[in-house]
């Protein structure tokens, strides 16, 4: 029978398998040894590996970021955890001017091994800074690698290569995927950055849904097959490097690109994956482009605010739609289809902002 | 002024019960922070405040709030997402805002707040006014580098600000001693060169006076900025409704010793009865008025997701 | 006689002019009050406007950000400097997490009415923490407004125009603008947000420069006269708000668009335009894209590298002749041609990082 | 361990008076900062250590590069922007780095390399080595929240560090005492309860005794981290070759009391002339060699530009 694990379990396995094989790998952040140890995923590790090696910080994002730098300049692997992206906002100085530039501004003799994992809130009012997907600050600066898996499986794959890469390393997680459950071998396996999943094939459009929003484009898939709208559902995984060869494929065939993201569109990920595929097909491939994420305002916390600052299947669908219809959107998928068009489980609502 | 201070924490001890009560019928879709056992470190706090003078707090925000004098009703409407809320629903119980009674905002990340009370502060006293800015965290906080280059600013520029760390013991639920050398928050504030103090927060009459006697100090010798650990005890879950004693990250029996020394109960003890009763019957119908009207409210309509990102002459 | 300033004079005259006329504004940051003050932008304010509006910092740049917040929410303008662009990185929570929220968050109860002026850094080896142009961070974010002016007339006037705003503002320079003269009027006036400028016509392909790329392209402009090639010449000025629709106009003549930037390519402001570009062409004109900006590395110190991590006019020039002639760069515009391809004056080195 | 001292102290006062004379010919185009008058913290901080101790220190770091053992030759080319340099031309004078020897990087952003020296000091620790960290910093980078994020942390661990502050009384023109409430960093620092001195560091002998004393205790007693502030004179520029008196912010007298007082005269002096002679005139060669070896270095080629962002197994 196969093996299935949520996504929080996926992603404590690979910690713990490979804090098993390697004893230069730690743990460490706000809550990472906690009676609710980041949505499960630092469960026992402290008890098992002990407090060097698993471990509360103060408050401090920024010091315990160059912590965490330092410790990889003397040869630990940490592994350091924000319950919120919005958080990372702190340590950007240490990540952007430290971690990314070392080994180039040292000419190679150094390297950072880190891991940041951090997570993007959604719902129940988690308002404007407990909502925020920064990966394209991320992408946007050469020395760091950007991952945003959407399944248990990648992430357990990528978390474990993460660990391996000796370079930082940002995990993007979504608070959504964590109860999400999927096939994990337990054998420790990587999954290498730089390849894109085709999560389902598909004639008429190309949608890219970045780590949740793989979820939702799947569900709008759904909707669209009723519509008589076949639709490929790509997970790029990894953001940097980006897997564009695989979105080149699947845009040949179909000639349009919808990419959706739980982030903003402007300077985002969705720009990027758009001009890249622009940049490749132009003069080869007539190409219809569209983007979907956060609406450009702050996250508001009303819930049927809220519901609009978010892409969602149905919105993702209609989007699909004009864009292989050609004409603005007019079409939404019917009410009944909601339950037939999930293919996952509804997103689990939680409550309160960790 | 008993009467003031019973009423202030009774009023917000009775708001908080009642978003508790209320919290399992998923009406409020609003991750909720609640003071109840501290509500002493605001109500002590703002009766020394005059109405000119402004806070800045955190997301466990409800008793400052409601202590500087924010609006009620508007209040529940925020933690019901209605667009008669304080924040217009766009905030919700992290946010609390009533720039009209001096509560000049909150910050769901840690510390954040600390350099805008320093901040205002700077322009209370280049202007020549005699308004002074309290700002509230908690032992949390303190960590974050951000706190000192607050506190080293106000106190360069002999800034009106009185800062008030809330120590309850705990950041979410890892206790003091595993994040701080060791639990001399006031000694590390000091080092800045500002009067610091430390007081028990359990007895709300003891807390104003010495929040008196510091925003005096502020306000009369204009020789900058105070700073006030007030240790206290969080009676509930970090966040949302409950208790947590079940998690074993501290014991009942901790909470207890604090329990008994409930500034409530012993304040309204010293009241006599039917003043008190006056007191109490007044809160409850003002509560019943405010979660009516939270309830009675609209929801934003759509056109407001774009509104008010910014100002526009 | 037409009058003539430099960028960093235009800088501190729309600083002074300001104050002079509003109360509210203050100037704070490292060495705004200084014998060497940010390269003479801030010369003289103190003596002028005393201590209380203008003063240097301590270095605590997260901390001090958040002082002009508050002092903004009191009412207060502050106008916040930063020597490097790079220091901002330290500040990113008070400025997404806080300004850009602010407003948004409280339902329109306040508004944050700060600029932050921020300068790139260029040459003499600044290396790879003195020499980011970070923008694209912060078009990222909904709240903030961005705006990088690359003449001495527009640096006046959108200075004049951030510290009117009631939002937050970041006022990105350039070093190597600072001292680039033009003409300035005496008179105070304000440059709008949202309205790119035409710097040169041309019929066969528009190069969109950023800031300090806007005079490379005009540089390159002249190389392409000589190859036969007409280059239209944008600065779009602004970039959040961004003026898509004088790009539009352009390139519904040219049909091939180069976007230059002094920043990286990837989430950045050239991807960003470029996607814009084609969203609204899609459909209606064939279009071609390019995108040059710094080399996806850290900045290097050592020049025969840090000529290559940069874009300039040659380089601008061949791949603008590549778009045209639809085929990879072949095409170098002779040496001899560099001394008259300047319409500007050549870059001015200087030494030292500040 | 005179001898000694003296040679690191002439090395480096020679190197940079040599980098200030070679400046105008403008092969050196990279913008250095140097510790003319400053060598003696370096010099006794290094000769206190051990090999296998690491610093981080600052694009101020020339001094602390050569004290620590870092290559000459491959410094002077990293100035030159050579292929051979130490960082392969790409890093400059202010990022130094010798990682053979010890010296494990600097930054150019004020206090961004203090949280690395705590957090390698935290690796030593769990893997139960003997390493020690220093970390060097100057007046302004206490003035950062992450030294506080910092030193908060190395004390709650009980981390091998010792914090070296270099008291220069300026971050580039403006004095401590316009960013600063009080010239008390040893007190702040003391607030975590770290031991703390401050020392004046004109003598390169007294401040070599002192910092063997720390490393001693903090390698033998294993308590945690120390604190040692230096006070002492930058005798050029902030940034470049010259001098600065003209500037108006400082007065030639005000640095005339510090040369006076020149550890490297005054130590040199101690010594008998055939010997200081001797060590005079290798250090001479030394340069003599490192120049030639840089100006007959290749410049990396245009391949090089994409070396060294990943490391990739
Ligand atoms: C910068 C930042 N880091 C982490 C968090 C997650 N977090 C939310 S509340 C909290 C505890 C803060 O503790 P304290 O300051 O003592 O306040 P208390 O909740 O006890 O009132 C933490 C760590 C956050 N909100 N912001
Ligand atoms: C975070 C940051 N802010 C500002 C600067 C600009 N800057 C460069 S050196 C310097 C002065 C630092 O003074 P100090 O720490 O005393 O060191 P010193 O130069 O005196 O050795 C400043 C403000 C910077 N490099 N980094
Ligand atoms: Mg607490
Ligand atoms: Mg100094």
């Amino acid at each position: 029978m196969e093996r299935r694990l949520t996504y929080a379990e996926a992603i404590r396995e690979a910690t713990l398998q490979e804090m098993d094989r390697d004893p230069s790998v730690v743990v460490m952040g706000l809550g990472v040894e906690d009676p609710k140890p980041i949505y499960g995923t630092t469960r026992g590790l402290a008890e098992r590996f002990g407090a060097d090696r698993v471990f509360n910080t103060p408050l401090a994002e920024e010091g315990m970021t160059g912590v965490a730098i330092g410790a990889a300049l003397a040869g630990l692997r940490p592994i350091h955890v924000h319950i919120r992206m919005d958080f990372v906002l702190l340590a950007m100085n240490q990540l952007v001017n430290i971690a990314a530039k070392s080994r180039y501004m040292s000419g190679g003799a150094v390297s950072v091994p880190i891991v940041v994992r951090s997570i993007i809130g959604k719902s129940w009012g988690q308002g404007a800074q407990h909502s925020q997907g920064l990966h394209a600050l991320f992408m946007h600066i050469p020395g760091l690698k950007v991952v945003a898996p959407s399944t248990p499986y990648d992430a357990k794959g990528t978390l474990i290569q993460s660990i391996r890469d000796d370079n930082p390393v940002m995990f993007v997680e979504h608070r959504l995927l964590h109860g999400v459950t999927g096939p994990v071998p337990e054998i420790p396996y990587t999954v290498p950055f730089g390849r894109a999943r085709v999560l389902a094939e598909g004639d008429d459009v190309t949608i890219v849904g970045i780590s949740h929003m793989a979820i939702e484009a799947l569900r709008a898939r759904a909707h669209l097959e009723r519509a008589g709208i076949g639709a490929e559902v790509i997970d790029p995984v990894s953001l940097s490097p980006l897997d564009m060869d695989s979105i080149e494929v699947s845009l040949r065939k179909t000639g349009r690109l919808l990419v959706v993201d739980c982030g903003w569109t402007t300077c985002g990920a969705s720009a990027e994956i758009a001009v890249q595929s622009m940049e490749r097909l132009q003069g080869a491939r007539d190409l219809r482009i569209r983007r979907l994420g956060f609406a450009p305002v702050a996250c508001p916390t009303t819930r049927p605010l809220e519901d609009l600052f978010y892409p969602d299947a149905r919105r993702i669908a209609s989007a699909a739609y004009a864009l292989v219809h050609d004409k603005p959107e007019l079409w939404e998928p019917p009410e009944a289809s909601d339950e037939a068009g999930a293919p996952g489980p509804a997103d689990i609502e939680f409550k309160g902002p960790f | 002024m008993m009467a003031r201070l019973y009423r202030s924490v009774r009023r917000i001890r009775r708001v908080e019960e009642e978003i508790a009560r209320l919290y399992p019928t998923d009406r409020i879709k609003s991750p909720v922070h609640l003071s109840i056992g501290q509500e002493a470190v605001s109500v002590g706090l703002c009766e020394a405040l005059r109405p000119d003078d402004v806070v800045f707090g955190t997301y466990r925000g409800h008793a400052l709030y409601l202590a500087k004098g924010g609006d009620l009703r508007r209040m529940m409407a925020e933690l019901y997402g209605k667009a008669t809320g304080c924040a217009r629903g766009k905030g919700g119980s992290m946010h609390l805002i009533d720039v009209a009674h001096g509560v000049m905002g909150a910050s769901a990340v840690v510390g954040s707040t600390i350099p805008q009370a320093v901040g205002y502060a700077y322009a209370c006293k280049v202007r020549g006014q005699e308004a002074l800015v309290a700002s509230v965290f908690g032992d949390g906080a303190v960590e974050e580098g951000v706190f000192h280059e607050s506190i080293q600013f106000a106190v360069l520029k002999a800034l009106p600000v009185l800062f008030v760390c809330e120590n309850n013991f705990y950041a979410i639920h890892t206790p003091l001693a595993e994040r701080q050398p060791f639990d001399n928050i006031c000694e590390r504030a000091r080092s800045y060169g500002l009067p610091a103090a430390r007081l028990e927060a359990d007895d709300v009459l003891r807390v104003h006076e010495r929040m008196a006697e510091a925003v005096h100090h502020i306000r009369r010798q204009r020789a900058g900025p105070q700073f006030l650990e007030c240790r206290t005890y969080r009676w509930r879950e970090h966040v949302g409704p409950g208790e947590d004693f079940d998690l074993g990250y501290r014991s009942r029996e901790e909470a207890a010793a604090w329990m008994e020394r409930d500034s409530c109960v012993r304040l309204g003890a010293l009241l006599d009865e039917p003043a008190r009763a006056r007191i109490d019957a007044a809160i409850e119908a003002e509560i019943e008025d405010a979660v009516r009207f939270a309830e009675a409210s609209p929801f934003p309509g759509p056109e407001e997701l774009h509104a008010d990102l910014f100002r526009e002459a």
